[in-house]
């Protein structure tokens, strides 16, 4: 249907380097009138660079860019932006110290003599947030609201914005399945109008849900477009692997090796007023408990408080009969616990160190500032982690800032196995991360677990979730309000519970 | 039936300044004065600020050291309206002499006056390279010194000053400054005497003259200003040939003047100039160094 | 290895080539600058009074380097200077021997530091206010132990130092030169140099991460302070006495300049301890090629304003990328110009 | 009340608290007198503040403002000396050069990419030097007009008097805070100040607002400078020698964040009277030494800032056990 609508965005021959990398290769892209056109690819691949590059964040190197029959060429986003093309950036790329209708009207607040009308600005945020049935204080600051609802305010910003072209990178990342639901039926409603929207993600059933075409990078080089009707999944990650994935992650999971041992770390009455209701937790030997929830109902607070970054103000901790100290990361790591944060840019890149540096920190941390990794023994920490978890980069010494995001998380994770922790706390710990490295990780986990560690994992994606844990715990308004645990392990199950705990309030 | 005085003292930038507030609070003491004393830390902001402070809490009378010469119309006019006679020390106003009741300083041009005279009678028509150091760029003691020594040389075509440079009153900057003289005028050769403004430069520069292997005093002549201790210790050792005095102790003759004022209505004059009085090595400097030592330079 | 060390020369390129094109100048005007001799068995030469009279400010950016790189500022350091010297002063003229005295005085610029230290790690207060404190009331402190007098003492030992020899060289190059080395040893022999830098790129992500964040924050204004009781010592030895009006005012501007024209960024991380030490010595070589020219010192100020712009501009991006160019022949044009944009973005802490 | 304001009004708090001290033990200190100085003695800091919020704001620095103020000074003592030019056309000149000079400064800033206290710095000596070969003598100014000037004010019942150049600084707060507020500039500031690469992603005029800025802060530090030669019916090259960094502590004493994007033009305002009421309350004290002058300052500021850390933290508590959800199951 909309495979002769006539072309909005037509990008040709797109280079693009950096000092020691190409990032993008001749690159050809093309966008349609009324089509959401998927950009695919594993992570480093070079979509988020063509995005800026579209976007005039980034000067090209060599391209033509076509919008609407007409050449253009964006010196800076605000041109970008005055010629119709409305972005969301991977990462939530918002002001943390604005307000948060400050974040959606930036550049074009509304104005009555000269003024701006914070009022009226305030009133116009409302309305257009309440399209995503959000119903926050707009008047307040950004940075209180979690990633999720941050996210919801970049695509509403960015929606306001297109005219012509919607790009969005990566926006579901830090979604669930509500709010992308939402997001897809504004997506279609614009599609319908008549706009070219470009959706990135690394989630397979969000494309075939809502992609026309499909377009996949690899290594910076065009492999191809395609309707996304014709072709099937698993031609897709073939061609965006360059090679066949082998399905380990569906069926196999550590599911009835764990459960037996021992249990190891106990928490009772543990809580923190205000942050997250007082809660018990047992956590055996290479066992993988799942948490869920919906967004703010607690699971990131869960994690801090486990790992003392937040502090506990009730209850008790303690492993094998002796108490734990977890008042303080450092503590907590000294009791052989890792927290692989949900925030990696706020919480967990140090963007200026290098890929080894960024490995080694907590290690180091660990050992003390008088016994320094040596040189060799960083190198090879790094080496082994950019091998094993696929991370891609020119070298080790890249500071971590220039990574694509799926490998900066990869990077983070990296930070915490070399500590080679006896309990894990991972928060979202495959947000933005390509299949193939996400098949990756899920066997890692699973490995981790058979060689005896233990793990808490906070996600999103249920089927994941399902996929590795052995009990999950349900979470509602910073509450611990169920456990499942066995066969009740199911996505249909942990649905059931949020909702019958949602019923239960209501 | 006591007296209120207030005090606004430029700060406490050099040992100089410490004296003349020690003496101040010393005379005040002596004669029953209730002094407030307020320091403006170099800010002539500051100092009018501490002015307006004190006519508005009513004081009797206002000691001023200004920091500059200019910019006190105003406030001296709101001190003349509250009627509190107001009293400069070391330094004059560019000012209606109507808005105060005496200037007590010293004659800055005339310090470097006799310094110069000095210099020109001791080398009595031989031909001399002077280095002068200056004091802070823009200060009146400074740009009034260098005037003065000038003057005293436009007489004497032997006398010939080859470098000037500014070494801030310290004596850190006073050493940085001599040493570049000597590496620049062929390790001092070149070099008859030296013109501080302060002794606290020249403190510094003999240290630099020595360390440069020279004999300060007998190679290289130096003459500064303000007759403060530590000069006369190396007058006394030979180092240092003259100094000029400038008086710590401006507050007695002030007071002396409130005093008469309040008492029957007598005006003092407009300036009453303290005595400019230089020191040799003839003059039993280590006699004069005990007696300054204990006045908190 | 190889690659390691032209890792660091070419880090340090932007700089020597500042310094390099200063002394020409300076010798341009003053033809003599390069001489050097041996006098009274030590160097002699306006080199020397370069790496002599630049011995504060090389000390105090020592400190500052590793203190802005945690990505704070530290704006005491003159005043600690002063009361250093003056503690020194008082210590010496009291009769205590020299040890004792170098002991107190190193002690209380210690001192110092942890106070600043406590007041940014501990009670969270922003480091240019919190260093501001000190700034104000430690040239007090100073001030109250001599008595707003210059402090005169005579000790042998304590005058060496500021104007004794060793090695041929004046104690104070020995003692900046060798203070620099030993601290650019512990933080790059250690891992204290990655760690700081991590907590001045990323604060939170270190202290997730388990870095000490509070204590290591705390220790490098301890050094800070220590670099500037050294200053402060050889400052008042110079002129064989503690001048507590004047010793280190407005030194704390130079120091941060030397960091600045080191390389080092304001918004913390990366530091090289060598670039701040050859800043330091930019600026004391404009000082001294100032003093040197023989202008008049009302154009001081805009001789040096037109140097510092000539080396920002030497040193800006912009120029950076060209010396890129030359000295990889390939290189991408706009990385750099990308530069500002991503340091500035990871600079900050959403918070 | 939003809890953005809460550290404005702690602030205010703290210095109304600290008002009250000082008159019960000198009642003087609340005569309009007092308070009229108050805002007289303060003015060029203050207008100079007001432009250093903006750039603090946008997480920069301007060192060059007490040069620039000192070069302005000198620049029409000398030009009202030595033509017959009317002031006000002096003034004009003044601020077209100081504009400019700011302008220039955040042009270098933003298109050499060099830290904005690197490049302020050398604006401030270049400001300072070029005071100096302008004249390094203090020069008055007589001009009829001046005296005109100063004789605007209005007289509070007390003694105490609103002058023409405390009105003036209390203006540019007001359109301060109409700016910083209330305009698109504004809210680019604060985007400048939370996050360059963002606020460049989002299409803020990165460059455009930069060079503003610090045009912003030349214009002012301009405006100041021709406030302190009111002030002073002079020029002089060394005045206002480290008048920066008293900018600089009422701006973050206001509760302004030095690394940008938070804070208020309001705050610098109560920011700068705190620190003019230490410095009143010395004055009227008077038994201070010149030494222990600075050490009281140095300790006040601290108690200032200690207080205001301590109301904010007890303040957050409060917020976070009232944010406790009540028993959910
Ligand atoms: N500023 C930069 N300097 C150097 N290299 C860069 C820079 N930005 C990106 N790169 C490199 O370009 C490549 C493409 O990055 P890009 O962010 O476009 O990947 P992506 O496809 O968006 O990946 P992801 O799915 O992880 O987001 C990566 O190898 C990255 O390291
Ligand atoms: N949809 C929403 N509407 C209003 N407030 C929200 C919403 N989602 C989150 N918040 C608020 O954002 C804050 C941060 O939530 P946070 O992300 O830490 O919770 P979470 O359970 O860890 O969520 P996530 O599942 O994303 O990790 C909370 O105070 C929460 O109340
Ligand atoms: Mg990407
Ligand atoms: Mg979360």
């Amino acid at each position: 249907m909309q495979s002769d609508n006539p072309l909005v965005l037509a990008a040709t021959g797109i280079d693009k380097s950096f000092p020691g990398a190409k990032a993008l290769d001749q690159v050809d892209f093309s966008l349609r009138r009324g089509e959401v056109h998927a950009l695919l690819g594993e992570n480093g691949a070079g979509k988020s660079t063509l995005v800026k590059c579209l976007t005039g964040a980034y000067r090209r190197n060599a391209g033509r860019i076509v919008l609407d029959g007409v050449e253009v060429d964006p010196r800076d986003t605000l041109e970008a932006q005055n010629l119709g093309i409305g972005t969301v950036y991977q990462e939530v790329n918002l002001l943390p110290n604005l307000t948060v209708a400050e974040n959606l009207f930036l550049g074009r607040q509304p104005r009555r003599f000269g003024l701006v009308d914070t009022r009226e600005m305030n009133r116009r945020a409302r309305v257009l947030l309440a399209q995503y049935d959000l119903d926050i204080d707009v008047a307040a600051g950004l940075s209180g609201y979690s990633v999720a609802v941050q996210q919801v305010v970049a695509i509403a910003r960015a929606v306001d914005l297109s005219g012509k072209v919607l790009i969005l990178d990566e926006p579901t990342a830090s979604l669930d399945a509500h709010e992308v639901a939402m997001l897809f039926r504004i997506v279609r409603r614009l599609r319908d109008r008549g706009l070219g929207i470009v959706f990135i993600t690394h989630f397979l059933e969000q494309v075939y849900e809502i992609a026309d075409r499909i377009t996949v990078l690899r290594n910076g080089r065009l492999v191809g477009t395609q309707e996304a009707a014709g072709l099937s999944r698993r031609d897709l990650i073939a061609m965006m692997l360059g090679r066949e994935l082998a399905d380990a992650a569906d069926d196999a999971h550590g599911r009835a090796a764990a459960g037996a041992g021992e249990v190891r770390f106990r928490f009772r009455n543990y809580g923190r007023s205000g942050r997250i209701r007082p809660f018990d937790l047992d956590v055996r030997a290479g066992e993988v408990v799942g948490v869920a929830g919906l967004l703010g109902s607690g699971r990131t607070e869960t994690a801090e408080i486990l790992f003392g970054a937040e502090r506990a103000d009730s209850g008790t901790a303690e492993a094998g009969g002796r108490r734990l100290d977890l008042s303080s990361p450092r503590a907590a790591i000294r009791e052989k616990f890792g927290f692989c944060p949900e925030d990696r840019k706020v919480d967990g890149i140090v963007g200026d160190l290098s890929v080894r540096e960024n490995i080694a920190l907590a290690l180091q941390a660990r050992r003390g500032w008088a016994r320094p990794l040596g040189r060799a023994e960083q190198d090879r920490l790094a080496d082994h982690y950019i091998k094993a978890l696929d991370i891609r980069t020119t070298d080790r010494e890249k500071p971590i800032r220039l990574l694509s995001g799926g490998n900066q998380q990869k990077v983070i994770l990296a930070r915490w196995l070399a500590t080679n922790p006896d309990f894990l706390i991972l928060d979202e710990p495959t947000r933005g991360i390509d299949v193939g490295a996400h098949a990756e990780i899920i066997r890692l986990i699973e490995s981790l677990c058979e060689n005896g560690m233990s793990l808490i994992v906070i996600s999103s994606e249920l089927e994941e979730l399902v996929a590795y844990s052995s009990r999950v715990i349900v979470l509602r308004d910073r509450a611990h309000v169920a456990e499942l645990s066995g066969e009740r392990v199911t996505t249909a199950a942990i649905v059931e519970a949020i909702a019958a705990t949602e019923r239960a309030q209501a | 039936a006591e007296m209120t005085v207030g005090f606004s003292q430029i700060g406490s930038e050099s040992g100089w300044r410490a004296a003349e507030t020690t003496l101040t609070k010393q005379q005040a003491e002596e004669r029953g004065i209730d002094l407030k004393f307020a320091d403006a830390q170099q800010k002539q902001e500051n100092q009018i600020k501490a002015l307006r402070s004190f006519i508005a809490q009513g004081v009797d009378a206002i000691l001023l050291a200004p920091v500059v010469a200019t910019g006190w119309d105003e406030v001296l006019q709101e001190a003349k309206e509250a009627e509190i006679p107001v009293v400069l020390l070391d330094r004059t106003v560019d000012a209606a002499d109507d808005l105060y009741l005496t200037a007590i300083t010293s004659d800055l041009v005339h310090e470097g006056n006799v310094a110069g005279q000095w210099l020109a009678d001791t080398v009595a028509g031989k031909p001399c390279n002077v280095v002068e150091l200056q004091g802070t760029t823009g200060s009146s003691p400074a740009i009034d010194r260098k005037k003065g020594f000038e003057q005293a040389l436009e007489s004497h075509d032997n006398l010939k000053i080859i470098r000037s440079q500014t070494g801030d009153f310290t004596r850190t900057k006073g050493k940085e400054v001599m040493e570049s003289f000597l590496k620049a005028e062929d390790g001092g050769k070149n070099i008859c005497a030296l013109y501080a403004h302060n002794d606290d430069m020249a403190v510094g520069a003999i240290q630099a003259i020595k360390e440069a292997g020279l004999k300060p005093g007998t190679d290289i002549l130096v003459v500064s200003i303000d007759a403060v201790p530590d000069i006369f210790e190396a007058m006394a050792a030979g180092e240092a040939n003259a100094t000029v005095e400038l008086t710590p102790n401006m507050a007695g003759p002030a007071f002396d003047a409130l005093d008469a004022y309040r008492k029957d209505g007598t005006a003092p004059p407009k300036w009453i100039q303290t005595e400019s009085k230089l020191y040799t090595q003839a003059d039993d400097p280590m006699k004069v160094y005990e007696e300054k030592k204990g006045l908190g330079y | 290895m190889s690659r390691f060390l032209s890792l660091h020369v070419l880090r340090l390129l932007p700089q020597v080539a500042a310094l390099a094109v200063i002394l020409l100048m300076i010798s341009f005007a003053f033809p003599d600058f390069f001489r050097l001799e041996i006098q009274n068995g030590r160097l002699y030469g306006s080199l020397v009074d370069i790496l002599n009279r630049g011995a504060p400010v090389a000390l105090l950016a020592i400190g500052m380097t590793v203190v802005i790189a945690t990505k704070g500022i530290d704006l005491s350091v003159g005043a600690v200077m002063a009361i250093c010297g003056a503690v020194a002063a008082a210590c010496i003229t009291s009769g205590h021997s020299l040890a004792v005295t170098l002991l107190v005085t190193l002690g209380a610029g210690v001192l110092c530091g942890l106070w600043n230290g406590v007041l940014v790690a501990v009670l969270d207060i922003q480091p240019i206010i919190a260093t501001l404190v000190l700034m104000v009331a430690g040239r007090g402190i100073a001030q109250l132990i001599t008595e707003g007098a210059i402090l005169t003492f005579n000790d042998p030992g304590l005058i060496f130092i500021g104007s004794g020899s060793l090695f041929g060289l004046p104690m104070p190059v020995v003692i900046w030169l060798a203070f620099g080395i030993v601290v650019a040893l512990l933080v790059r022999r250690t891992a204290l140099g990655m760690l700081i830098e991590a907590l001045g790129i990323n604060r939170r992500a270190s202290t997730l991460s388990g870095v000490s964040t509070g204590v290591l924050l705390i220790a490098a204004y301890m050094l800070s302070g220590l670099c500037a009781a050294v200053a402060g010592i050889i400052a008042a030895a110079d002129i064989r006495g503690a001048d507590a009006n004047n010793a280190g005012l407005w030194l704390e501007l130079d120091a941060i300049l030397a960091v600045v024209i080191g390389g080092t960024s304001l918004l913390g991380g990366r530091f090289s301890i060598a670039a701040s030490l050859i800043g330091a010595m930019i600026i004391q070589a404009i000082n001294t090629g100032i003093l040197l020219s023989g202008f008049p010192p009302e154009f001081n100020l805009i001789i040096k304003a037109a140097i510092i712009v000539l080396i920002l501009v030497i040193q800006s991006p912009r120029a950076r990328t060209v010396f890129a160019w030359l000295s990889r022949s390939r290189g991408a044009a706009d990385g750099a110009g990308q530069d500002r944009a991503d340091r500035a973005g990871t600079g900050q802490e959403a918070k | 009340m939003n809890p953005r304001y809460f550290p404005l009004a702690a602030t205010v708090a703290i210095f109304l608290l600290a008002y009250l001290v000082c008159y019960l033990q000198y009642p003087n200190m609340l005569s309009t007198r007092v308070i009229g100085n108050l805002l007289t003695d303060n003015a060029f800091l203050g207008i100079a503040a007001v432009g250093m919020t903006f750039v603090i704001l946008s997480g920069g620095i301007d060192l060059s403002v007490g040069a620039v103020i000192a070069f302005t000074g000198v620049f029409l003592a000398v030009l009202l000396q030595s033509t017959a030019i009317h002031p006000l056309a002096a003034f004009g000149l003044a601020l077209v050069i100081t504009t400019a000079f700011g302008a220039l400064m955040g042009a270098i800033i933003h298109h050499l990419q060099m830290p904005p206290f690197i490049v302020t710095l050398a604006g401030m000596f270049l400001a300072r030097g070029m005071a100096f070969v302008l004249s390094i003598d203090s020069i008055p100014i007589r001009h009829p007009f001046y005296a005109t000037l100063k004789g605007l004010y209005y007289k509070l019942p007390g003694g105490g008097r609103i002058t023409l150049i405390g009105g003036l600084m209390l203006a540019v707060f007001a359109a301060g805070m109409l700016i910083a507020h209330r305009t698109r500039f504004g809210a680019n500031v604060y985007a400048l100040g939370g996050d360059i690469a963002t606020a460049q992603l989002m299409g803020v005029p990165v460059g455009r607002t930069t060079v503003a800025i610090y045009a912003l802060s030349g214009f002012l530090a301009g405006l100041a400078g021709i406030v302190f030669s009111l002030y002073t019916s002079a020029g002089y090259s060394l005045a206002t020698v480290g008048v920066e960094l008293d900018a600089i502590a009422a701006v973050v004493i206001g509760g302004t964040l030095l690394t940008g994007g938070s804070g208020f033009v309001a705050g610098t305002l109560v920011g700068l009277l705190i620190q003019g009421l230490i410095q009143t309350y010395i004055t009227f004290d008077g038994s201070l030494s010149s030494w222990w002058t600075k050490i009281l300052i140095g300790l006040l500021l601290f108690a200032f800032i200690l207080l205001q850390k301590g109301l904010i933290h007890i303040s957050d508590r409060r917020r976070r056990a009232a944010a406790t959800v009540p028993a959910a199951s």
